[in-house]
């Protein structure tokens, strides 16, 4: 129940309580459609995080009134599995998931087309089955996959990372450990080809110094993961391929 | 909307129609299972889990262990507690929020499985009489609903309670503490779920979504180790005849055996 | 609060714990049309059992979006009062109450003709007011005389029972202590003309022998409930005819 | 719909025109109750229990003793917990889910009577000071409304007080023992709540459905054993002059001497 | 956490615990349209209660079918911030909050011409800031004020206020000790122009003398309240005509 | 409907194009607040309080002290609990019930910046290590909205804290005893947060209603009182470049200087 906590977090030969160096990312490992029922879905694993999302829409909005005139109603749902945490979490959504399916939401929206279908909603489910620190970061990175994969017209890839500060130094995709331990934590998510902010979020301390230097390494790991999607969605429409020419 | 609805009525009337004359959409006979496929241990940060593919339907039961107190009628056994979320990324007709009707006689049904087979050695689990016993929380999580939800959870979780593991711990003045290293949690009985749908009159086993829309009702008995009954629910507004039940009975006990090698040989 | 528990369920000379015989139905007391207000109602002892069930339509469904346009949308709500047992039960429906309201509505809809009301609700309502094990079969066997009460066509009236076994004998309507106590329970509800199961449930351990020796004695109790539904029926119309003719 | 409502603006009319040359629309005087019917003991599993008939309208109330901390700021003194469920089964307007306002003002007017007028000797169910006392869970469970719910559920809750009984316990080494038998529970006054409607400028005393569909207001006083007033409530959304109320203290005074009389003796 | 309570509550010279006469009210301020959004509102401290009331309409009703052919739909929620009360309060309502916003939305509506907005709603919302005793009065002494601000047509305003009993004598406006400790309390509501009750609620014990006593005392209590009400709608009404004149 | 679209695209146009030229519809220039009031120690009963008034925007913040349970992972701090409630009285916006999410994020954003900050000294506030200890409840209570809650909630938040009082007490036995008296909460921060919206591609400090209606995002920095920041929210479906983001840094550094000094000096 109790998991045992390290004195240290970066060693003196700079590596981290996982053996990474500051400015390196946890294995990432995608999924392209991966559930039979959701009109797109996606799976990610990037360190411990097991996460699964899931598109449903365009489609019909109810209840009616809440149906948009002028473009589609998304709507996120960011959900942790009872099992997917340290201690038992209640399947009621705490006050900390509504918080994050609205950033979400607000992450993934200006990549969105909306206006191509109004009075539809497009639904976003991401479900945590294992966190390990990053949760938000890899959801959205992979519920992006999960709209492209449900044909869902996007202005670009949406992708995010964090960086953060942990033993005084600034370093990328923290984990469990260097989350709860650590300093500062900043979640970033980017469109990467249109030089834009989707997401951005801080918890710690930082001087104005510390946070230049943290965004700007959480871009960067964000662009790396942008690369990981692509590859994703190729394969994806590859095995698609091979599949109608067999 | 309408257009949906005689696509519908024809589909059923073609399932019925080549139930009727032993077949199914899908090629299967009707005491088939689609391929079954089960995975232990693939939520690492829970104490148990388990994957089970049936066909498209998937299943994901995680298991955790936390300490609490017993309930007063039974102050020298540990707690079993079975949910299940019907999560709306599964299904179109998943919706959030508290579980409804299908989600609880889901996680009841698996529940009086585990329970009634004696599965889980609930007395091994008391660490201080009346005060402090171990509570298996059972999550069934669905994560791709394609029919036959019960017999995938009813795997899964026992897949994942095999793959289970207690902490080992000390009780220090009247204080229960954690000790490094684990133990198996204490299965002494295997559960085995099998449902079929009745359609135009004949019995099939392990129903696919298409078919669950088309039937008129579903039984599921459970089966423990020794090829008793510890469980049954009849589902739906249809009828059954009480020749249907103990033919189906004797079907199942057999069909049972086999599931229960693929579970457990996992 | 503690209710003290016998040793033995059943004695050397095959009595159970309240003096019955092991295929002997507990006292039962039926009476048609007690409540004003609904549109049908049946009161029903049975053992310690005090249960009364109410019929509401065909009437006006709201939300209007539910209503179904082929047939009767069949509602059921099992509800025990929180003086009925031995702890105080909490008002809000626990996961049994919901369980046992869905198929006991699944147990009664094989019996309405709902095709010859489109677009309209029918509410059964299921008070428990005295528990004593058997609530679900007792219930259904007074929900369907508040069915008839109303008016509502039916194919034949629903009638359940529960065998078990207790102390390694097959018995007929287990009272709460041979339920708590006993091996297993087998609820089972059935038209009887028609020789159609629409309720079974279990729990215990039955091996296939004894499992077809309680269904078969369980629907034995259920074919002699029904004639005491049919009397209750007739005393009902009796009634009404004396008041007529008055 | 407009049918029903013209129906209903005619039947007010007629109800107030009655009303107004001191009649009633089911016979009675303006201060008459209907048929009073009492029955104690009517569920023996809960630890008191009466079923109440005024006219159509039925009303059960079980009570139930149960064991737990007092309210920080009394101590000494056992917990009075009054609910009241309007289920659906009694009306086409009752709806299941949580209390709506209509109930759980039923619910405190019922308490209020029983707990102003000292009904039950709180103190007298202290266990251990601070710690165990017995809490009394009153329900109250309407079964058909025919009008005047507050009346025959302050009746029925009276009677079944009366009828309650309390565990012999003994407390060993600070936790509480239930010994055999039984004694009863302490009561020491008797409230009784009076209704009227206002209709047409008049009141009348236990109103039924029909009056109280048409009421301008609703005015309830409850009285304990000495006449002395333990309680008001005024309801519905018109007035009432000062004159009407003091005029009507009075008369709902002596009222209430005798359903006391019918209830204690029941 | 504990507040001290005193052992006396009238004194030998007829002072109560907080210096006042039996007949006296407590101070009273009240402001007139002081919040922007709302269409009117209002402010009353009395004693060390202070509370805020503001109304909605007449505005459309949601969801519609909720509005009636003939008349505005009244609303009112009478709520508590967690922080009014010696104890954190739930902000989840209580049932306390929920039986007093019916008696004050029915101590209300009989003032209001609501017959004039057939298909709309008015929504009365009270905020006790800080509580101290006659909350649920002067909440209605307020929110009338409120509705009058909205430019709602009424009869007359409500005003309300509590007498009681304390130490065996008949007071006027109980603090909340007095409430606590006291023998009785009677709020009543009226339109002193229209000599017409519109709340009426008791705890305690009284004999028909008191009560006679005590509702004569509470109604002229009204009265004077009724004077200070009329005032603070003058001092709205004037400051904007200096606003327009300026 | 339609028309109140148009007026408000109309409106948002002029806004827009107001803010292209650096000026704002109510005359600030880009980086001005409106004006600023706080009132500490507004309800006597609560153990801290402040109101603070940002335009037409007012937010009212009581602080309550309770004893109760540490979290387990930290068994000597006390425990922090930051709650908000739009009421509808405070907007047409707003509705009753349980917080939504714009309830939420403003909570959370608010108490990141006190926890981040450290701005109360949270072991000061354990009373016996890992049994009991203090909570402080602060309940953020919106009475008017005209945009810009957050910094308006924060600097509320701020100033009640440093305004509440923390009982006296002694442990006698293993209770907690209340002892006459009153000490300060320890505060060793001050944390500020400073909020933008980004219309037509320019950052305006301190939005209200009308601007928050038509921006795309909107961005909160929460400074502590050595200029290091603390918290962070981006908010809005609209996008940001790095450059805007750490431009505003800057500008919101010294922005929130100013207003540290108005609120700890009140």
């Amino acid at each position: 129940m109790n998991q045992e906590l390290p004195e240290r977090l970066i060693d003196e030969s700079m590596r981290r309580v996982d053996g990474r160096k500051p400015d390196e990312l946890r294995p990432i490992k995608i999924e392209v459609g991966v559930l039979s029922n959701a009109d797109g879905s996606a799976y990610i694993e990037q360190g411990r995080n097991k996460i699964l999302a899931a598109v449903y829409g365009p489609k019909e909005v109810h209840p009616r009134h809440l149906s948009l005139p002028d473009r589609a109603l998304l709507r996120c749902r960011y959900h942790m599995a009872p099992f997917s945490v340290e201690e038992r979490k209640s399947p009621a959504p705490s006050r900390r998931e509504i918080e994050l399916s609205k950033v979400i939401r607000e992450a993934l929206e200006p990549a969105i087309f909306l206006e191509r279908y109004p009075r539809t909603a497009i639904d976003i489910f991401i479900e945590i089955l294992q966190a390990d620190g990053g949760t938000r970061c890899a959801g959205i990175t992979v519920a992006s996959l999960a709209l492209a994969d449900a044909g869902i017209p996007m202005r670009d890839l949406v992708v995010a990372c964090a960086a953060g500060k942990v033993d005084g130094t600034i370093v990328l995709d923290l984990n469990d450990v260097e989350d709860k331990l650590g300093e500062a934590d900043l979640p970033v998510a980017v469109m990467p080809s249109l030089n834009a902010v989707t997401l951005l979020q801080m918890d710690g301390l930082l001087t104005l110094e510390e946070f230049e230097q943290a965004i700007n390494l959480a871009i960067d790991g964000c662009k790396r993961i942008y690369k990981l999607q692509k590859e994703a969605l190729k394969a994806k429409y590859l095995a698609i391929k091979e599949e109608v020419e067999e | 909307m309408t257009f949906s609805l005689s696509v519908s009525r024809i589909k059923q009337r073609q399932i019925a129609k080549l139930i009727a004359d032993g077949k199914r959409l899908d090629g299967r006979g009707l005491t088939d299972y689609r391929e079954i496929k089960v995975e232990k241990g693939v939520i690492e940060r829970a104490e148990g889990s388990a994957r089970v593919y049936l066909g498209r339907t998937q299943v994901l039961v995680g298991v955790k262990i936390g300490i609490g107190e017993p309930f007063s009628d039974r102050p020298n056994e540990g707690v079993l507690t079975v949910n299940s979320e019907l999560v709306p990324l599964a299904s179109p007709e998943f919706e959030a929020g508290p579980p409804g009707e299908e989600s609880i006689e889901l996680a009841r049904v698996v529940d009086r499985g585990i329970r009634e087979s004696g599965a889980i050695d609930l007395e091994k689990l008391c660490i201080i009489p009346g005060k402090k016993v171990f509570i298996v929380f059972v999550d069934i999580y669905v994560l791709n609903h394609d029919g036959n939800l019960i017999d995938a959870s009813a795997m899964a979780a026992l897949a994942a309670l095999l793959n289970t593991k207690l902490f080992n711990y000390e009780v220090v003045d009247g204080e229960v503490k954690i000790k490094p290293g684990f133990t198996k949690l204490p299965i002494r009985n295997y559960p085995i779920a099998i449902t079929s749908a009745e359609i135009g009159g004949k019995l099939v086993v392990d129903p696919w979504l298409e078919e669950e829309e088309v039937m008129n009702s579903r039984i599921t008995l459970i089966f423990e180790k020794d090829g008793r009954i510890c469980a049954i629910q009849k589902g739906g507004g249809g009828t059954l005849t009480k020749d249907q039940i103990i033919e189906a009975a004797h079907i199942f006990q057999k069909k049972a055996e086999e599931l229960r090698k693929l579970v457990v040989e996992s």
